[in-house]
C-alpha cells in the first residue's frame, strides 16, 4: 500500500502537502501549464489586497549567493477583480485554494478578508503580515506584535474561513508572534516569509533593487526557516506550513522532521515550475523506503535528546 | 526539458556558441527565448536561477543554436560545459517579433548592439525568407571590432551591413545609433515621403534602444525592441522582470508580454515613476 | 601614487580596514603561517571569558547552500592565559589587536574589559553580545535592548580601551540596538554577528550539529548583512566594521558602499587563509581603477537617490 | 597552493583516484591530508568549504594520489573534473601515524573500513620499506565487494590481507572487526605472551573505530585511528571538528592534534559529554 501524504491543516483536507507559495505562482495560471494543479496540495496565490496595486519600478529581483531578493512590491488586481477573473480558472481544478492577503492598514485586512468570505473556491486564509504599515509608520505589521495581535484579531472576525498568519521571521522571537495568533483564533501558522535584505553594485554604487531593500528567499535562508518552523512548532499546538528555500524532497524532510504539518514550495517553482509535483513523489517514496505510512509520522519527529 | 550539448565552443572574444538539442523539438519564432539552468537541476544552488537566452537559430533539423557572452558566474558555467553534457531548458518563452508591417515598409532596419545581435540573425533570415524582395539594412554596433559578432552570416541575407565600434577598430567611428540616424535622414531626403517608412527591429543595451526610440518616434516609425530584464523564472510566476508601460500606469512582463515591445510603448529611462508607487513587500 | 588605505576607526589607527573577523582566525598562531599579519588592519581574536571554557561535544558544524552553521560554543583558554600565553604572540606584530569579550553574566563583562585595561599590545575590545545571558534565562544579552544597554555601560566604565560592540543579526530593528549602544559611549560597533538557524539531516532525523541550533555565516547571509550595516550606518554616527560573507573584493566593497569604515573577513578565512591579503590588495586596485584616493570616499557612498 | 590534475577516473563503484601535481613539491607523511576545494576559489559559493581528504600515496616524483568516494556535492563536482584541470589545495596537514612502537611489536595489524583505506596503503608502504621483514596483516572490511580496495596494491606490500563483507560476496562473511578479533585471539593464543603485542593502525567508520577500541583496549594493544570529522579549515581556525577526549576534560581539533590519535585518548562514543558544556555560542 502507498504512504499516505493526506493531511489535514487548519481544518483544509489536503491531498498531500507541497503547496505552492504565495506569491511564486501567480493565480495558478502560468504555473498550469507545467504543473498539474490536480496533483498538489494546495496553491496560495500572490497577495491581493482591497484595491489594484501597480507594483514597484524595477529592477524588482537579483539573484545572491544561492538566493534572491526580491522587491516585487505587492502587485495586484485587487479582491473583486481576483474573485470575478482569476478564481473561475482555479474553480477547475481538484485543489486547495488559500488566498494570501494583505492591507495597508489594520481595517483593510479586515475589508479583504469580508470579501472572500463565502466565496466559492476559497479554502482558507493566509494573511501576510510582512508588508507595511502605511497609517502607523510603515514599519511592517508583522514585527510589531501589538499590531500583529490586532490584524489577527480583525481577520478573525471578518471571516468563518480557516485563517493562517504567515509570519515575518525579521523579529526577534518569532515565537512569541506565534503564540498571540493562537491565541487570536488564528487556525495555522505561514514560516516564514522572506528576510529583509539589500544588495548594492559595485560597479555603479547602486542597490541592485528600486526599491533599496528586498526580501531573501531560497536556499540560503533554509537554516534559518526550519530554526523558526522548529521554534514555532514547539510553542503552539496549531499546525504551521513550513516554507523557505525548499528546492528537493530532503529539504521538504527536514521541514517536517522540525515541525510542519506541510510544506510550500516558493522560489524553487522559478528553477523549476514541476518541482512540486517531484517533491510529493519523493516524500511518497522517502516515506516508503522507511516503511512509514504515514506523512504525519515526520512532523516534528526530529530526534533533539 | 532536457537538451543535449551538441557543441560549446568559443566564436569571438567572450562570446561563445551554444548547439542543443532538445528531448523533444521546440518550435519557436524568432525573438523568443529559453530559460538554462547553468549545471545540474538537482545540483549547487549557487548560481541558483535559471539563465534567460534568445533562440539564436532554431536549425532545419530541431536542433537550437544559443550565442551568449560569458559575463557572470552562470554564463562562466555555460562557457565550461563539454558537449555530450545534458542542460535543462525552459522554452521556447514570450512573443518573438511581430511582421504584420514588413510588407508595407519601405525597407527593413535592423540594430543590433553587441550580444544583442543574438536573436537578430534569426530574425534576419526568416525576414528574408519571407520576403525575398525586401531591403534588409543590418545596423551592428559595439564598443570595438571584437563585439561585432555574425558578420558573415548576416551579409549573406540581408541588402546591406552597417558596422559601427566607438573605437573604430571597424566600420563606421561612433554609436551605432548615429550611423542609423545618418542613413535615415538621407532616406528620408532620397524619397520625400513620410508615408511609406522603414520598419525597425532592434536589441542591445537600453541607452541604444532609447536613443532610436528618440530618433524614429518624431518620424512614425514602426519599431521593435527586444528587452532585457533580470528574470528568475521567465515564465511570468515571479513578476520580476518588469519595464514600465509608457502610459505610466503600470508595467509589463518582459518575459511573458514580450520580450519584444512596439518602441514606444515601454518606457526605458530608468527614471523613477512619478507616482509613488513603492511597497516594502514581494 | 597609491591610493590611501589606512583609516581610523574608534580611535585605533588601522593600515588597512581588512580585519580578521573573531572566531575565525583563533588567537592569531596558525593563520599567521598563511597569512602575513603585519599586512591586515586587525586581527580580532576568538571570544575571551573570564575563566576557561572546553566548547560544545562535536558536531560543531554543517555546511548549508553557500553558508555554514557553527555552534562551537565558545572554547576559550581564559583571560588571564589569553594574556599570559597568547597575547606576546600577537605583539611580535605590527597589527592591531581587538580582543572579543563575553560574558555569562553581566558583571563578568566587566571584570573581563577590566582585566584586559592597560595591557600591552591589546588595542580595543569586541564585545560580543549574542552569547546566551546565564542568569536571566539564557537568551542572548543582544536580543534584549536593556540588557544590552547595561552590558555596554558595564564594559564602558570597566575599561578606557576603545570599545566595539558586536550587534546581533537576530533582532526586529538593529537600528535601535546600535543607538543604544552609541548611547552609552560604544566607540564603534560590529555588523553583523552569525542569524540563528538549523539544520536537519533527513537520514537520521538528527540536527546536524550535536547543540541543535547554531550561527549561520558564508554568503547567504551577506544580503542580510548588507542590509543591517546600511540600517546602522544611517541611525548612528559612530563606525561601523562590516562582516558577513565577505569572500571577494567586490563583496568588501559592498560593505563599504553600504557604510561600513572596516571590513572583517570571517567564514572566507575557512577557504583560503589568505584571502584577507588578497581583499586589500583587491581594495587598493579597485580605487586604483576608478581614480580614487581614499578608502574613505567608499563609506555610505551607495546611490539611494 | 594550486594542483595540477594530472588525472582523474573512477576505480570502482563511487570511488575515484585522483592524480595531482601540486605548483610547489609537498612533502608528507602517511596519514596526512589536504584540504581541496571543489570548483574554483572565485566561483560559486556552494558547496562553500574545502573538504578534507587522506594522501592516498605520495610520489617519488612529486605528484599526490587521492582515492576519494563520491557522497556529496563536494565530491560530484571533484569526480565531474577532467585532466588538465587545476583545484586549490591545501597541505599537508595534520600529523600523520606515528611509528614508534613497530620496531618492538609483534606484527602490524593495519583496519581499514571502506574508503578508510585511504590513507592506509600509503601507511603500508612506508611501513614495508622502513620494516622489511616485519609481519603486516591488513583487515579490509566493507558492506560488499564493491568496497574493498586497494586489494592488490596491499597485497604486494603486506604479509596477509584478510578481507571481509558484510554481505559475503568476497572473503569472511561478517564485520571486519569479527574477523580482527579472531585473529587476535588465536595469535595470543598461539604465543602465550601478551607482552610482545601488535601494534595497530586503522582507519574508518566510527562504530568500527570503537569496536577496536573495546577489544584491543583489555588487551593493552597499541593502537592509532585516523579520524573524521566536520571540517571548515583543516587548520586550527574554525574549532569545528572537535572530537572528545576520553578524559572528559575536552576536546582535541582533528584537523591539527589529528587525525591520528591513540585509541584510547578519544571517546568516540557520541555519547553527550557529563558536564554541561553546551553553550548556544560560535
Ligand atoms: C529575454 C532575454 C534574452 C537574452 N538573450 C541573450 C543571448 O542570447 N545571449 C546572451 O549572451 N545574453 C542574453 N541575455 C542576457 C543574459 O540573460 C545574461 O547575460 C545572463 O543572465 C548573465 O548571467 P551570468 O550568470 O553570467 O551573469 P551574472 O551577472 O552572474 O548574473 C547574475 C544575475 O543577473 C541576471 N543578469 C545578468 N545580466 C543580465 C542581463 N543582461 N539581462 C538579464 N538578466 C541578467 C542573471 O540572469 C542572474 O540572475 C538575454 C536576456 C534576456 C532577458
Ligand atoms: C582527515 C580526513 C580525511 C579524509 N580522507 C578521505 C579520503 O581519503 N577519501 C574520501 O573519500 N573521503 C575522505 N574523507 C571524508 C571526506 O572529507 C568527505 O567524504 C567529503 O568531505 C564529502 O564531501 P561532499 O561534498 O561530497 O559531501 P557532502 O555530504 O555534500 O558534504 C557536506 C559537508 O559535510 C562534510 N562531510 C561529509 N562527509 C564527511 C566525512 N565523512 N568526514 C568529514 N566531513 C564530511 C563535508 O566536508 C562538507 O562540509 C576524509 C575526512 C577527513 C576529516
Ligand atoms: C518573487 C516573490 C514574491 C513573493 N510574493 C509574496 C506575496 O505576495 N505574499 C507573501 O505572503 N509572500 C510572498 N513571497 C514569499 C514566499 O511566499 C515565501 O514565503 C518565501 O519566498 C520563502 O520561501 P522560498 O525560499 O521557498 O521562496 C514571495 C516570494 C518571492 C520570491
Ligand atoms: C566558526 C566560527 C566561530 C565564530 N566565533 C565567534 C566568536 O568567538 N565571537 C564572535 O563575536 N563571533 C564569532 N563568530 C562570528 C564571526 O566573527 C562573524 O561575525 C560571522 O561569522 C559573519 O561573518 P562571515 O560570514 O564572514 O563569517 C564566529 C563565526 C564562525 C563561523
Ligand atoms: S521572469 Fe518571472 S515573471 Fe518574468
Ligand atoms: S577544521 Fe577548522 S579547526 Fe579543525
Amino acid at each position: 500500500m502507498k504512504p499516505d501524504l493526506s493531511i489535514e491543516i487548519a481544518g483544509i483536507k489536503l491531498r498531500n502537502p507541497v503547496m505552492l507559495a504565495s506569491g511564486t505562482a501567480r493565480y495558478g495560471e502560468e504555473i498550469s501549464h507545467h504543473c498539474d494543479l490536480n496533483q498538489i496540495g494546495a496553491i496560495i496565490v500572490k497577495g491581493i489586497a482591497l484595491k489594484p496595486t501597480p507594483g514597484n519600478p524595477p529592477p524588482r529581483i537579483c539573484e545572491t549567493p544561492s538566493g534572491m531578493l526580491n522587491a516585487i512590491g505587492l502587485p495586484n488586481i485587487g479582491v473583486d477583480a481576483f474573485i470575478k477573473e482569476k478564481l473561475p480558472f482555479l474553480r477547475q481544478f481538484d485543489t486547495r485554494v488559500l488566498v494570501n492577503i494583505f492591507g495597508s492598514t489594520v481595517e483593510e485586512y479586515g475589508e479583504v478578508a469580508g470579501r472572500l468570505e463565502g466565496v466559492d473556491g476559497v479554502d482558507g486564509l493566509e494573511v501576510n503580515i510582512s508588508c507595511p504599515n502605511v497609517k502607523e509608520g510603515g514599519i511592517a505589521f508583522g514585527t510589531d506584535i501589538g499590531i500583529t495581535r490586532r490584524v489577527v484579531q480583525t481577520v478573525r472576525r471578518a471571516t468563518t474561513l480557516p485563517v493562517i498568519i504567515k509570519l515575518s521571521p525579521n523579529v526577534t522571537d518569532i515565537a512569541s508572534f506565534a503564540k498571540v495568533c493562537e491565541e487570536e483564533g488564528a487556525d495555522g501558522l505561514s514560516v516564514i516569509n522572506t528576510l529583509l535584505g539589500m544588495s548594492i553594485d559595485p560597479k555603479t554604487w547602486r542597490p541592485r533593487l528600486a526599491n533599496i531593500t528586498g526580501g531573501l528567499s531560497g536556499p540560503a535562508i533554509r537554516p534559518v526557516a526550519i530554526r523558526m518552523v522548529w521554534q514555532v512548532h514547539n510553542a503552539v499546538r496549531i499546525p504551521v506550513i513550513g516554507m523557505g528555500g525548499i528546492v528537493t524532497t530532503e529539504d521538504a524532510v527536514e521541514f517536517f522532521l522540525a515541525g510542519a504539518s506541510a510544506v510550500a514550495i516558493g522560489t524553487a517553482n522559478f528553477i523549476n515550475p514541476k518541482v512540486s509535483l517531484e517533491i510529493s513523489e519523493g516524500l511518497e517514496r522517502y516515506l516508503e523506503s522507511r516503511g512509514l505510512k504515514n506523512i504525519t509520522e515526520l512532523i516534528g519527529a526530529v530526534k533533539t535528546a | 526539458m532536457k537538451a543535449k550539448i551538441i557543441s560549446n565552443s568559443c566564436v569571438k572574444g567572450p562570446c561563445y556558441k551554444l548547439l542543443l538539442k532538445p528531448l523533444n523539438p521546440v518550435k519557436s519564432v524568432p525573438g523568443q527565448f529559453l530559460m538554462i539552468r547553468p549545471g545540474a537541476s538537482d545540483g549547487p544552488s549557487d548560481p541558483l536561477l535559471p539563465r534567460p537566452f534568445s533562440i539564436h537559430r532554431a536549425t532545419t533539423d530541431d536542433h537550437i543554436e544559443v550565442l551568449y557572452k560569458r559575463v557572470g558566474k552562470g554564463t562562466a558555467i555555460l562557457a565550461s560545459l563539454s558537449a555530450e553534457g545534458e542542460l535543462e531548458i525552459l522554452g521556447p518563452l514570450g512573443n518573438g517579433f511581430v511582421f504584420d508591417g514588413v510588407a508595407a515598409a519601405k525597407e527593413v532596419v535592423v540594430v543590433a548592439g553587441g550580444i544583442g545581435v543574438a536573436p537578430m540573425l534569426g530574425l534576419v533570415e526568416t525576414l528574408r525568407a519571407g520576403y525575398p524582395e525586401k531591403e534588409i539594412r543590418v545596423f551592428l554596433g559595439g564598443r570595438g571590432e571584437v563585439d561585432l559578432l555574425c558578420v558573415e552570416e548576416l551579409k549573406a541575407v540581408s541588402t546591406e551591413v552597417i558596422l559601427a565600434t566607438n573605437d573604430g577598430t571597424m566600420g563606421f567611428k561612433g554609436y551605432v545609433t548615429e550611423a542609423l540616424e545618418k542613413h535615415l535622414s538621407q532616406s528620408l531626403i532620397t524619397h520625400h515621403s513620410s508615408l511609406v517608412t522603414p520598419i525597425i527591429y532592434a536589441c542591445g543595451p537600453s541607452p541604444m534602444l532609447q536613443r532610436i526610440s528618440e530618433i524614429t518616434e518624431p518620424l512614425r516609425i514602426e519599431s521593435y525592441f527586444s528587452l532585457e530584464a533580470n528574470m528568475a523564472c521567465g515564465i511570468g510566476l515571479c513578476m520580476g522582470c518588469a519595464i514600465r508601460s509608457r502610459d505610466g500606469k503600470g508595467y509589463y512582463l518582459v518575459c511573458t508580454d514580450g520580450p519584444v515591445f512596439r518602441g514606444e510603448s515601454v518606457d526605458l529611462s530608468g527614471n523613477p515613476p512619478q507616482s509613488p508607487f513603492n511597497k516594502g513587500g514581494d
